[in-house]
């Protein structure tokens, strides 16, 4: 790991990415008035992920705010308090409601900032869900950061580990750009050291979560746990994958994408949305353009099939990326098959 | 194919319903919503399921009160609208059991599941997503020259939807065949409703001059009475209508639900289950007008249970999709 | 730079308003559209406009009643809101040229002009747009204990936008220092309102529990009264208030809508112009009670014809801003 | 041109792109009385781009429906019309609007027919706009294909003539999926001919505009005109660029990329929507892999620029692609630079 080593001359503990996304909030609350939570069950219920158990108990109803179930009108207030010196954490249950707020978040929040010519800034955090495999069907199951990496003016976040979540969200929150910070909702419960002493991570820098030498596997979100299983199995073939991890999609860190490959001569591109028009396509396009003279094969491109998440088990197993198939993907990019 | 029974059928508005069936159709839910939990509890069933009992007064008001071609539109906790509308338990249960038997092949489950044949437009996992779907059915109904109708049900929660507003204004100016189902079950997920609802809900609707009504939905015939007097209205050419439905859930916001105390009280849920049950309502008053004898509700549950058990079975015995299904009906 | 006075301040309750302030501050915002339109018809201008002459009344009678400090959002139609709130017509007319003088150093344009430095927190081009933002000022009031108010100014188009339904229910579950300003000028683009509004439209703020009033937006005192006593209630703790303010545009929907004919007729337009015109009213009674005369009033409208013809010289010698701008403010 | 001569056999007269939709919608509507227009100012107004001047004469205010400025709520009553008997010709008057509408298109329209199982279908029609340089600032300037690209169950159509728009808008009111069909804005009074005698345009396949070997622009909608323009200043100086449009990005005619990029082995992508995590990765992406082993040199992409759309004429000049730029573009592609 090219991350700062979490214990290196403190302490650290095993935290769930929910803990750890908790904490950051809480530490974020302690350390300046302005930030407060709103949201649909955020208060008492503390999310359905319950990522926000405890927060009410000990900063009050004022500064978590149970919301009635209008994520348009909320996410507006929250671009209006950051306008007027606050800093919201607007909590958008599901990933897939983005479609509901997607005028306040790119035509509002994204664009206030540049049309008053700099005069206003909206310091507003946006956390949401992404991520299939819960047998949540079509409306519950998609990863749209898509949409949102799109629109010039939002920064956005996908930590994959407990340790990345704590460190990017307390500087998501401390941004004075709006930031939309995806969690995977399979990650809510995958543990990992965080440190007892407080720390941040910059917005803006890809972590290499496993060095190799053969192929680079650039993962978003929780396909880095899907690539660090996939490359425990090729490193058993002789193969030695790079698991790169941009952290953010927007800023990318596109030289850090661009070197590795250009080290390794090979790609695959691991992300959880759909595969067409998605983040991954990006992603491929980026190193495809900036390591094109290094690249020994095509870059490959592993995505959500394109059809909406069905709800039966055995089909919905079909449409995301599995180590499985990025053990085959990269074999084949190797000529091993 | 064990048939369940189809929505009882109004002859005329004199002689009204056949009350035997609409209180077998609450049953059904009722006794559909137990073997929904016990499926998830055992694991059989995937994903979540957002359970409607004690709701069924509503659900099976309405229904009753519609022709099979008029259209609904259900919410996540729809079991019971898709039931009263007429829809068989056996391949509700294969679609929540994600069996290719279901009724959307197994690719909707509990959440989406729909009934085209019984005008059942779908359940929606998104609060308020199916209203501007009802509404533009009633559209489709007017442009069309018909006499269906139009049902949205929506829940307390779907008032905070803008899109409620919106919808409702255009169903107003252009008198839409459209009735607005409101199920204030008292809480939207873990937060009361009075939390998040401002003012008087039923002006919500008066406001865009849509005549609005409370109604008790624990009284099957009160949701009837209420429904058949704005089904004609909306079929003659009146325009929509709201209801405001009070009821309540027994269960969790899901079935996963289950320590509810720091949201809402044991003696508040006792209450309802023991003083406010649209099924032992009914019951009484049947058994009052001499419409059913304890006899006669015995056979009748043990029909309907028979039916649902051997509903479950097919259920849990029939096969999952093909593979290759994935990849189909995402283009007509 | 010229300088255009500041919003005339309530001194006390008692006292009311400077009137001669109010007036002027009127006239000064129908001599700036006029420009405006000038500038646009002259090709100086890139884009469009829309002009709000005709609704000077409510801009100014509610601006009136506001504090320097209390936020204000406005509309696409919004150099009256901006004018009122005590912005400089120069930097204005920069923006509306796309200077680097302008307000928003040029990127914004007449549809997101903004002044920070008076709390006008900006005019959106999405109808309805700025209702979060300025609901969510008032939140951020009440959090930081401030007695300010926030008011978000509207057309009667907006009404059609489901974002107002849930910002009034928050805004009044929470008690929030806001007041929504409807500018009912009969017509949203090419339709007019009474083809897409159902109901009574104060009821849309009465269902929510938010006491709405009904004004004449071209009586500046009435405007001022009413916004005066909504801030009132709303510095104190009282919650929102929604005005429905009945107003008319003189011009097109924007500079370029000329003919006009197929929406509304010569007559009407004539009418309000003649019959309705804020500014002729006002004169009549601030002549009447002597707080102005013929002369004043000369005086008063060479000043401020001065002062504009300043600003447009201003404007238009103002330099664009440099290629690199492009890429900077796009973050914070 | 690869698509059918506009005149084999029968007249042609020249018309506005405008004119052009406007006749494609009135020829359907007179064939099949499910089909509907619905939004703001369509009728007497005819849209403030008066591309529907003159449809409420013919067919009355049943069928071309002024609404109030409600885009979800008319957007989802569009969905349900669709799925009851009628095909509904949804009008969002700027594709910025989207925003409002990502909830009934992405979750509703786009999902209905998957979720069901294939038993409900959404044969719906929703027009929009795209494209800056109109001096409209931030929230009307915007280019927002990739969002609805990106969601599987949506047809989308991008038209770059006016022959183009009449017989892609044909098709697109009969398909029985949901099609988001863009219009640019500055394409409206582009002229061109348009056979007299009825055609339709298949969804699906690239239409190559101009034929040449060296290097493969693929340009989307008004891109194609730059395109044009700049392969005629090419030309002369002995670059000839073959310009391919996809014409529709879903489905997308990948082969018909690829072959060209193979022949050419060169390739630029010219798209209007903001570069990053835009329509033109996906395209970039996809003739990258599908080509290889023919590239010459890195697939360039021009796009909008990343940041929102300036008012001012001398800055927003700057962020949209230009016939300048693309000629420098694909001069260094060459190597004539
Ligand atoms: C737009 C949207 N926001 C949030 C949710 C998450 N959610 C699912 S059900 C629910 C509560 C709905 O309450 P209500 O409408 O009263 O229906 P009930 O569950 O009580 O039947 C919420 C918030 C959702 N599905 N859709
Ligand atoms: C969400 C949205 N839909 C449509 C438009 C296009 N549009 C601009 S102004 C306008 C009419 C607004 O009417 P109203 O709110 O009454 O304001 P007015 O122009 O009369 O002042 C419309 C439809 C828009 N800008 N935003
Ligand atoms: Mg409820
Ligand atoms: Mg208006």
């Amino acid at each position: 790991m090219s991350s700062p080593d979490p214990t290196p001359e403190g302490e650290s503990r095993e935290l769930t990415m929910a803990q750890a996304i908790r904490e950051a909030i809480a530490e974020e609350m302690r350390r300046d008035s302005s930030v407060f939570v709103m949201g649909e069950d955020v208060a008492e219920a503390g999310t359905p992920f319950k990522v926000l158990s405890g927060l009410v108990e000990e900063f009050g109803p004022e500064r978590v705010i149970d919301t009635p179930i209008s994520e348009p009108g909320f996410t507006g207030m929250g671009v209006g308090a950051a306008m007027t010196g606050r800093r919201p954490v607007v909590d958008i249950m599901f990933g897939d409601f983005l479609g509901l707020v997607m005028d306040q978040v790119a035509n509002q929040a994204a664009k206030v900032h540049y049309m008053s010519g700099g005069k206003l800034s909206v310091p507003l955090t946006i956390r949401t869900t992404m991520g299939a495999s819960r047998r949540s069907a079509a409306q519950h199951s998609q990863s749209l950061h898509a949409w949102v990496s799109h629109i010039p003016g939002l920064k956005v976040v996908l930590p994959s580990t407990p340790y990345d979540a704590k460190g990017l969200m307390k500087t998501a929150i401390r941004d004075n750009s709006p930031v939309v910070f995806f969690e995977d909702k399979m990650n809510y419960q995958q543990r990992g050291q965080v440190p007892v002493a407080e720390y941040t991570i910059p917005l803006g820098v890809a972590d290499i979560k496993r060095p190799g030498k053969d192929v680079t596997v650039i993962a978003t979100s929780s396909m880095v746990l899907v690539a660090m299983e996939a490359a425990e199995v090729l490193a058993q073939e002789g193969i030695e994958c790079e698991v790169v991890d941009p952290r953010t999609t927007v800023p990318l860190d596109r030289e850090a994408l661009i070197n590795s490959v250009g080290r390794t001569t090979r790609a695959v591109v691991v992300d959880e949305g759909h595969r067409s028009y998605g983040v991954g396509a990006e992603l491929a396009a980026v190193v495809s353009e900036g390591a094109f003279y290094f690249l020994d094969a095509p870059v490959r491109r592993l995505g959500a099939m394109d059809v909406p998440i069905p709800f039966s088990p055995v089909l919905e197993d079909l449409t995301v990326p599995t180590v499985q198939g990025l053990v085959d993907t990269v074999r084949e990019l190797c000529g091993r098959k | 194919m064990s048939e369940i029974q189809a929505t009882p059928q109004v002859t005329s508005a004199e002689s009204g319903p056949d009350w035997q069936r609409v209180y077998r159709l609450m049953l059904t839910i009722r006794l559909f919503e137990e073997r929904a939990n016990d499926l998830y509890q055992r694991k059989i069933m995937p994903g979540l399921a957002h359970l409607s009992s004690g709701e069924e007064g509503v659900a099976v008001g309405v229904c009753t009160a519609l022709r099979d071609d008029d259209y609904i539109t259900s919410t996540h906790r729809g079991h019971g609208h898709c039931l009263a509308k007429g829809a068989s338990a056996d391949r509700m249960f294969a679609e929540l059991l994600g069996k290719a038997a279901g009724y959307c092949g197994g690719k909707g489950g509990s959440m989406h599941i729909a009934d085209q044949e019984r005008g059942n437009l779908g359940a929606n996992a998104i609060v308020g997503g199916s209203l501007g779907i009802a509404t533009g059915a009633a559209l489709s109904i007017k442009q069309r020259g018909s006499d269906q109708v139009a049902v949205s049900f929506i829940g307390d929660g779907a008032l905070g939807q803008g899109v409620l507003y919106e919808v409702m204004n255009m169903a107003s100016l252009w008198k839409l065949p459209i009735i607005y189902v409101c199920e204030n079950n008292l809480y939207g997920e873990y937060t009361a409703s009075s939390e998040t609802i401002a003012g008087r809900p039923i002006e919500r609707a008066t406001a865009f001059g849509i005549p609005a009504t409370e109604v008790d939905g624990q009284d099957v015939r009160a949701v009837y009475a209420a429904t058949a007097e704005a089904v004609a209205r909306a079929r003659s050419g009146g325009g929509p209508a709201f209801l405001w439905c009070s009821t309540y859930r027994y269960f969790g916001h899901h079935v996963g639900d289950v320590d509810r105390g720091y949201y809402r009280s044991r003696e508040e849920e006792q209450f309802w289950r023991e003083q406010r049950d649209p099924i032992s309502l009914a019951r009484v008053w049947l058994e009052a007008d001499g419409l059913v004898d304890a006899a006669s509700l015995e056979e009748l549950a043990e029909e309907v249970t028979h039916e649902l058990d051997a509903a479950v079975e097919f259920a849990v015995a029939a096969p999952f999709p093909n593979p290759d299904q994935v990849a189909t009906d995402v283009f007509a």
